[in-house]
């Protein structure tokens, strides 16, 4: 089973090779794609520096498989990606990639809105925030 | 009987450990739910959900003896 | 006026380059990109091979200019960038690029639709469809 | 008075010019579209937006002597 994690952040390199993957696949006219980026929130005084992310990898693998399944049917894509990174990751970095392609533009947005959502609110993805004065506090999406 | 469980996220530090074995009666939801609020009562303030085998389990489904994952609430993307 | 246009196609490096001028921007949360690519249509028993676009750029930028202003404003934007291309574009290349991104990701995903739509319905870009025969046909977005 | 006519896209094609000096004898909306579609018969079959000074006109504009955009329907994205 493919793996939607990566260690450590999204670079815009890589981003850019999946675009340049997909280069090939003609039948294709819309991408579409969401960047989850480390915010410097600030929380009870404290910046955020970075994010520290773990999950159950296994889980989050199986459901996002079925995830890319149901959305190419139900909103007729070419392919979906979606990765996530693990571990420390800092401010201003990327840590979520969802990637989707089709023939034509119209099914992409709610497809690409639905996946992040869900993605969000279905895999077992933790994130822990790390301040600047070395404490921390976890996330909840919820 | 005994079943593993496995915390995620924050509850490994609420709980000081990644596993623990619970000893339990019956091989249900709620009976597990009920014997890890009683063995863990520092989990009780969260909002938790449980798996096994990699899918999300609740009052209905039928359990094995795989390990149970405890998780807090989700926080990815 | 900043340009829209880009002569040929918009690269995969092009867009990792801004997505990465965008990770010093420490208040943003969410990036969403959508990316026009050139289909291998069928068209009367003839592929499409390339596009070629002109435009009337001037009144393109102007529109641009406003479109990206009315929806910051609208939709609580950090930033909006908008790029198509102009000349031959070959099956496969992208030829249009819109970025945006904000705090949180809940607006982004209207703005996106709107935006991407806007362009194709306000904006005086032509494209050609060039044939393997070496025929053309002109396109229409109505 | 004359006024400057540019075409773009298909209809420099059919027309087989970029520009053209239309005589005009109001100032109007209607009456540049008439005459245009009087001295270029080939491009009625074509559902054209004219502009002005970067924006698209239509009945109720106000116009000056700047050239005056003919466009086909758009194509880009």
């Amino acid at each position: 089973m493919k793996s939607i994690f990566k260690k450590g952040e999204i670079s815009p390199k890589f981003i850019a090779q999946s675009i340049e993957n997909h280069q090939s696949k003609i039948q294709i006219g819309a991408h579409q794609t969401f960047m989850g980026q480390i915010r410097q929130d600030i929380s009870q005084g404290r910046k955020v520096v970075g994010m520290s992310y773990t999950a159950q990898e296994e889980m989050c693998n199986e459901l996002a498989e079925q995830l890319r399944e149901e959305l190419i049917t139900k909103y007729d894509l070419s392919c979906i990606h979606i990765y996530h990174s693990l571990g420390y990751i800092k401010v201003g970095a990327l840590c979520f990639f969802v990637f989707l392609s089709g023939r034509h533009r119209s099914n992409t947005f709610h497809a690409l809105e639905e996946c992040v959502n869900k993605v969000k609110s279905n895999l077992p993805i933790f994130g822990k925030e790390i301040y600047d004065d070395e404490s921390y506090g976890w996330k909840s999406n919820t | 009987m005994k079943v593993e469980i496995r915390f995620f996220g924050q509850l490994i530090e609420i709980v000081g450990s990644n596993t623990f074995e619970l000893e339990i009666t019956k091989l249900e939801y709620d009976a597990i739910l009920t014997q890890l609020n009683n063995q863990m009562p520092s989990i009780k303030p969260f909002t938790i959900q449980l798996a096994q085998n990699n899918k999300i389990i609740q009052g209905e489904t039928e359990l094995d003896l795989s390990p149970i994952d405890v998780f807090p609430p989700f926080s990815g993307g």
